[in-house]
């Protein structure tokens, strides 16, 4: 137990100081970067819930896949819309009460209901075979839309190419 | 007694401890050239290579748009082949239902995939 | 409840263990640079490094004594942290891939469930490095360079995942043990004769992932001078080609685990030629190995490097079709065994 | 022996999953830049999926971590069409700021 305490202590510190530099950090690769470490950490931390497929799947999609088209679009804009991102503190006022009000309002909730009785988990072994199972023979529709869901991104892309070249001729 | 069943990923601890020795080997090489090596810039040393002219512009000026699809279409696909990992390990208790979806799924993104290929996004020499 | 005792014992066996692999692969990367310009020169009717000790066998201690004391520059326009970050990322995620990797049948760093998945999420992560090398240098050449080199890897790497997954479904297992024990236990003794057309998609994949010819795009010195590397002098492009040389020995290593049956050899083979049983198995997958690095090398001296279109087209028209074939193969044999 | 207990527990887990929803909420809402919209969307998303995880290992019901595997395809799908409407929005008004975003349903000067 002692070891899996000083790990999450090391993690959750590690998760403070990114989300901070992730916040205040002006150039937008730099925030981004951060934002690449949460994502990897957020892996290694799925290993502390006993599911490692999904930590690999976290690092091979998320950090390897969807972050790496971020930063192939990035390229695309000049330096100059990147460079300077300023905290806009006239918004400050009244719309970002709803996300502090929802992280006080977490973190009171668990430190009222004090130490947590069933931190035992009670089923521990996670077990690929059988999520897959679920996910392919009983809601297999879900599968099913998810692929129209994932073709939509394909055919957008051909819309996109359209417009361009109508602007490239003109 | 510690309770045996708080989890703890311990084969996984190796591969961290291979990172900081691989990350420590890399940084001592750099550390140890840094001590012996010679140190004369000036500022022409510095400034960036351009075939020898004097360079010009930003960097950041003419990156082609082709990239963005590729970008994309890669993303699309590895979630696939995520999901197809999954179905993989699975396979021994699929039933029939679970194995044809699986198809139908591969078919729909397929059909996606082969209409862009059609529309000739992935053609490096046609002109945009 | 202190510390569990057994954790600094493991700590110590686990360094040993990363001691004796790194030293030994890193002691093989720099010969294989000397038995490249070997082989290489012995293809093209020249005899290759000869100045250096004898028969030229002291080259790479040369090598790096001359990248140790070469000038470290750092340009101008170069965001500084990244600038030198970058060549550190591509070596670590290719040291650290050898870590999930099995050398014997119980001989292995780490012995994880997933140990397929932890390489292509560590070699998905390397690919940070070049992008980031080629956006931090501040030029433009660096820059077109990262991003063509990083279009090729990510092109690759969806052919490679899909015809490992043929692999995964017929051991069902991501365990690298359990696929080597799975092609042992099978009737053919090595998964390249089910599916030798996923192993022609990964084998190419493997040339392209590891930026070696005919697709190193990105050292294509005619033009694009040297790609990512461009600005990088000294030990860190140092960094840069010791990377590339470890990820080839991964790639060999995971050609002939997943392919060729790792350090066993097919049951025909041995009821024909019962003597060969007394190899040690490490052995058996240390000249498979040899034997994927040497056709790296052949390969080099060979092929002509091909335009980056042709290189884009072949990946997404050719391979990804071909590796879902393979894969639907695969899946309707192990379905027709199973019924 | 009890924070022992506490950091063992759930709890760093909530904490976490709460820092990422309000890190994205936060620059979503502070940063009027449409990049970086979609990045902090993409921050929420993996927020949930984290508290899915955990409501999922400690009920020890596996169809929390089922929901997470759909919900990375859905969040990489939806990732990809909102980067190809931020680039064309680009390429149309040459701006990333969401401030112009404002002028949606009023006719422009050209």
């Amino acid at each position: 137990m002692i070891e899996r305490a000083i790990a999450l202590l090391i993690l959750t510190g590690l998760f403070f100081i990114f989300t901070l530099l992730a916040f205040f950090f002006r150039h937008l690769v730099y925030q981004f970067l951060c934002i690449l470490v949460l994502m990897v950490l957020q892996g290694v931390l799925y290993l502390y819930l006993n599911a490692e497929f999904l930590g690999a799947i976290q690092v091979i999609v998320y950090a390897g896949a969807v972050l790496i088209m971020f930063l192939f679009t990035l390229f695309l804009f000049p330096e100059e819309e990147l460079k300077h991102l300023k905290i806009d503190l006239k918004n400050l006022k009244y719309s970002s009460f709803l996300p502090v009000a929802l992280f006080i309002f977490l973190l009171l909730s668990v430190l009222v209901k004090g130490i947590p009785e069933s931190y035992q988990p009670r089923n521990i072994y996670f077990d690929l075979k059988e999520i897959s199972n679920l996910l392919f023979n009983e809601y297999w529709l879900a599968i099913f839309l998810l692929a129209f869901i994932l073709s939509f991104p394909m055919v957008a892309l051909y819309v996109f190419f359209k417009r361009e070249e109508k602007s490239g001729s003109s | 007694m510690e309770r045996p069943d708080v989890f703890v990923p311990s084969s996984y601890f190796p591969i961290l401890i291979m990172l900081i020795v691989a990350f420590i080997f890399g940084v001592g090489g750099l550390i140890f050239g840094a001590l012996v090596r010679p140190k004369y810039y000036y500022s022409l040393k510095l400034i960036p290579y351009e075939c020898g002219n004097e360079p010009s512009g930003l960097p950041w000026q003419k990156i082609t748009i082709r990239y963005f699809p590729i970008a994309i279409l890669f993303a699309v696909f590895d979630v696939e082949v995520g999901l197809l990992y999954a179905w993989c390990y699975g396979f021994s208790e699929m039933k029939a239902l679970g194995f044809f979806i699986m198809i139908l799924f591969l078919i729909i993104i397929l059909a996606g995939f082969f209409y862009d290929l059609k529309k000739g996004l992935l053609d490096w020499q046609r002109g945009i | 409840m202190a510390l569990s005792e057994g954790l600094f014992w493991a700590i110590f066996v686990t360094l040993l263990k990363i001691a004796v692999v790194l030293g030994i692969v890193l002691l093989h990367a720099a010969y294989t640079v000397y038995a490249e310009r070997k082989i290489i020169g012995r293809m093209q009717a020249r005899l290759g490094p000869m100045e250096v000790g004898p028969y030229g066998l002291l080259q790479p201690i040369a090598d790096l004594v001359k990248l140790l004391f070469k000038e470290d520059i750092i340009p101008q326009e170069a965001h500084k942290v990244i600038f030198q970050m970058a060549p550190l990322l591509v070596l670590v995620f290719a040291i650290t891939n050898l870590s999930v990797i099995p050398f014997h049948p119980s001989f292995s760093i780490a012995d994880v469930n997933l140990g397929v998945l932890v390489i292509l999420a560590f070699a998905g992560l390397g690919t940070y490095g070049i992008i980031l090398a080629g956006y931090s240098s501040g030029s433009k050449y660096s820059l077109l360079g990262g991003l063509r080199s990083a279009a090729q890897i990510l092109s690759y790497e969806i052919p490679l995942g899909l015809s490992l997954a043929g692999v995964i479904l017929y051991a069902e297992s991501f365990r690298l043990q359990d696929i080597v024990a799975s092609q042992a236990n099978s009737l053919f003794g090595m998964n390249v004769i089910p599916q030798i057309l996923g192993f022609i998609v990964f084998l190419i994949c493997a040339f392209a992932e590891t930026n070696r010819a005919p697709f190193d795009l990105p050292e294509a010195e005619s033009e694009l001078v040297a790609g990512y590397i461009t600005e990088y002098s000294g030990f860190r492009m140092g960094i840069f080609f010791l990377g590339e040389y470890i990820s080839m020995y991964v790639m060999a290593l995971l050609i002939s685990l997943c392919y060729f049956g790792g350090w066993t050899l097919p049951i025909w083979l041995t009821t024909l030629l019962p003597f060969i049983k007394v190899i040690p198995p490490t052995l058996i997958l240390i000249l498979k190995v040899y034997f994927f690095i040497f056709l790296f090398i052949w390969v080099r001296a060979t092929f002509p490097r091909y335009r980056f279109d042709q290189l884009m087209s072949i990946s997404w028209k050719v391979l990804i079709p071909l590796a879902l074939l393979n894969f639907l193969w695969i899946a309707f044999l192990k379905w027709r065994m199973l019924t | 022996m009890e924070v022992l207990k506490v950091l063992a527990s759930e709890y760093p887990f909530y904490v976490i999953s709460g820092l990422l929803i309000f890190l994205g909420i936060g620059i979503f809402i502070l940063k009027k830049n449409l990049l970086v919209a979609i990045l902090a969307l993409e921050v929420v998303f993996n927020g949930i999926n984290l508290l899915f995880v955990t409501a999922s290992h400690y009920l020890g019901d596996p169809k929390g971590k089922m929901i997470v595997l759909l919900t990375l395809a859905v969040a990489a799908g939806s990732f990809a069409i909102g980067l190809i409407l931020v680039v064309n929005y680009y390429r149309l008004k040459r701006s990333l700021s969401m401030e112009e975003l404002k002028l949606l349903g009023e006719k422009d000067e050209e």
